[in-house]
């Protein structure tokens, strides 16, 4: 029935509408906001089902356009579909006993909301005012008076950024070897892509949070979630949702020969 | 001898930078700091009108001649002239920390959800904001603010010119929430064709 | 709409060289070239008072704001406090001495890959570096290090206080977000953020 819904799939219209959007988007909490507008909901009372929905959509669409997506939003997504979990926790909480005023799992995002809201009003304010170069001006070249005149101090006047841009920059002529990134590498898609697959194997379907662990960090979050759309692309999956505010399971998928591609060999083997 | 006046008038227009009362005192040190002051004010005075093309202005702490907004148009006709074009990302961040200051740049991507290394050095390249120092917590990060630089482009006399925020409405404690602990599946519903009753 | 001389006023303030009445009358096209002439003669009376710091004068064919001769003297102090701005290659070198000290020159001039003798002389001079002594090893070269005056001119207590390599190289890594084409004000301050009333 209609509880059972896929992300939708997007027709070529929405694409080219959608992706003069996106450039507006000054990042996850911009998208969101924009979204609360646009469907005219209450900032307090966020219907985390539209929204989510929504943001998913975008991201989707972001991959299926293959804009690269930066991080943030994979990780802002995993965070709403968390949200939307908890919201239906309060039954478990109260089973422990705990008549305590358990916090909207939505206020932190709210406040987040809200005050990015602020910050994008002030940075608007601002650059509606008069700014020097645009809407006012002022000398910016030396005044011949002075040319013939030779300071006799000289009181030096530098920032400590000049002085470290220095210094980077000498770093990166003399020496690379010794400031290299920590591996942060270690976690590819196409691992995850074949953990959940395996993890799929066997079983009709299994809730999307428990593919992250107790503990986990960013980059492992974002593959997971660049995996299960990965997955999503290639129909080896379905995301399906019980009930509106219901928990997001995934599922296995049942292939069509022929109409998958793999994802540069990540796939291959769980094609099988 | 030039009068006071005529002094102060050339000092700041040939200064490259807004100029303070206490510099000015600091230049003119035979003069009376009082006297000094009149003669700004009278400055002030006959630059103040409608008509002039020129103005003095009060920016960054200092005075400093500039042209009223209303001929911007006209002066970007000049070719040298180049208008200052500032991206969202770099608008924000820069509002940040000018409200936040001194703020870390943990602090500044928390509240804009995402990245923002790249910003805060484009930022501090066109010296609208500097290091500050190191914040006294664990991991001792770097802090930052902004500069006379980030005062004079914005036109305004000091931090407290800055535009007020404009308040957040308060979450209104729990009882907001608690109030809608059943969720109206109406909302949902409504925009969404379809309802089935879940539970 | 402003008045014309207050156009040609700013027009002459900001232009960076003498602006000619031609000029004047091909930047203002929709006005009359006899009303920029006559704007032109009001302020060149308006400017042109014994006691003015800024006078309007007409030099290589055409017209700019200059400062009387009079006020010469007192300009040369403004001059004269002129804060100097640093080279690349102090900058470089003081970097270097700064997170490598106890360094010699040869160090520093392997680092560089340039004789830094001059610079190392400057450096001395300001202050801001300093001989701490000679290295055990053959030839005994000076070795230099930071002074008391470089601390206060980054304004910090210690060495500890300067940035680290890590926090260096997180700067300078910019994301793909940041690196996203400047959008035009008008798009990012009225696009999103007004498009209804918001609750």
């Amino acid at each position: 029935m209609s509880g059972g819904e896929t992300l939708p799939l997007y027709q070529d219209e929405d694409a080219s509408r959608y992706t003069v959007r996106l450039e507006v988007f000054e990042g996850p909490l911009d998208l969101l906001l924009h979204l609360i507008r646009k469907n005219e909901v209450d900032i307090y009372d966020i219907p985390l089902s539209i929204i989510t929905r929504e943001y998913l959509e975008y991201v989707k669409l972001m991959k299926e356009l293959n804009l690269e997506i930066a991080g943030e939003f994979l990780v802002m997504a995993s965070t709403l579909i968390q949200i939307k979990s908890k919201m239906l926790l309060p039954a478990i909480a109260d089973e422990e006993g705990g008549e305590e005023e358990e916090e909207d799992p939505r206020a932190e995002l709210v406040r987040r909301l809200l005050e990015y809201q602020t910050y994008k009003e002030a940075a608007a304010t601002l650059a509606a005012g008069e700014m020097l170069g645009r809407d006012t001006y002022a000398r910016k070249f030396a005044a011949t008076e002075l040319d013939e005149i030779q300071p006799e101090e000289e009181p030096v006047e530098v920032e400590m950024f000049e002085l470290i841009e220095a210094f980077r920059k000498i770093l990166d002529r003399v020496s690379e070897e010794s400031f290299h990134e920590v591996g942060a590498e270690s976690i590819t898609i196409a691992e995850r892509i074949n953990d959940i697959l395996s993890r799929l194997e066997g079983k009709e379907s299994m809730l999307f949070d428990d593919l992250f662990p107790e503990t986990f960090n960013r980059d492992y979050l974002v593959a997971t979630f660049l995996a299960v759309l990965e997955l999503c692309k290639l129909k080896m999956i379905k995301v399906v949702q019980a009930n509106r505010y219901g928990s997001i399971w995934i599922a296995p998928a049942v292939v069509e020969e022929g109409t998958v591609e793999s994802p540069e060999g990540a796939g291959a083997d769980a094609r099988a | 001898m030039p009068g006071l006046k005529s002094v102060v008038e050339s000092l700041i227009f040939v200064a490259d930078s807004p100029v303070s009362l206490d510099r000015l005192c600091a230049l003119l040190e035979e003069f009376d700091r009082n006297d000094v002051r009149d003669a700004l004010a009278a400055l002030r005075e006959e630059y103040g009108g409608e008509e002039r093309g020129v103005v003095l202005a009060e920016v960054a702490g200092g005075f400093q001649f500039r042209t009223p907004a209303k001929n911007a148009d006209y002066l970007r006709r000049l070719t040298r002239t180049r208008t200052a074009k500032f991206s969202q990302s770099a608008l924000e961040t820069l509002a940040i920390i000018a409200y936040r200051q001194p703020v870390t740049r943990a602090e500044i991507e928390y509240l804009r959800g995402v990245d923002s290394g790249g910003v805060l050095k484009t930022l501090l390249e066109k010296k609208l904001i500097k290091i500050l120092g190191k914040k006294d917590i664990p991991g001792k990060p770097l802090i930052y603010g902004t500069t006379k630089e980030f005062l004079e482009l914005f036109g305004l006399k000091d931090l407290k010119g800055l535009p007020t925020l404009k308040e957040i409405r308060e979450l209104s404690e729990t009882t907001r929430f608690e109030q809608q602990e059943e969720l109206p599946l109406a909302v949902s519903a409504g925009a969404d064709s379809d309802g089935d009753g879940g539970d």
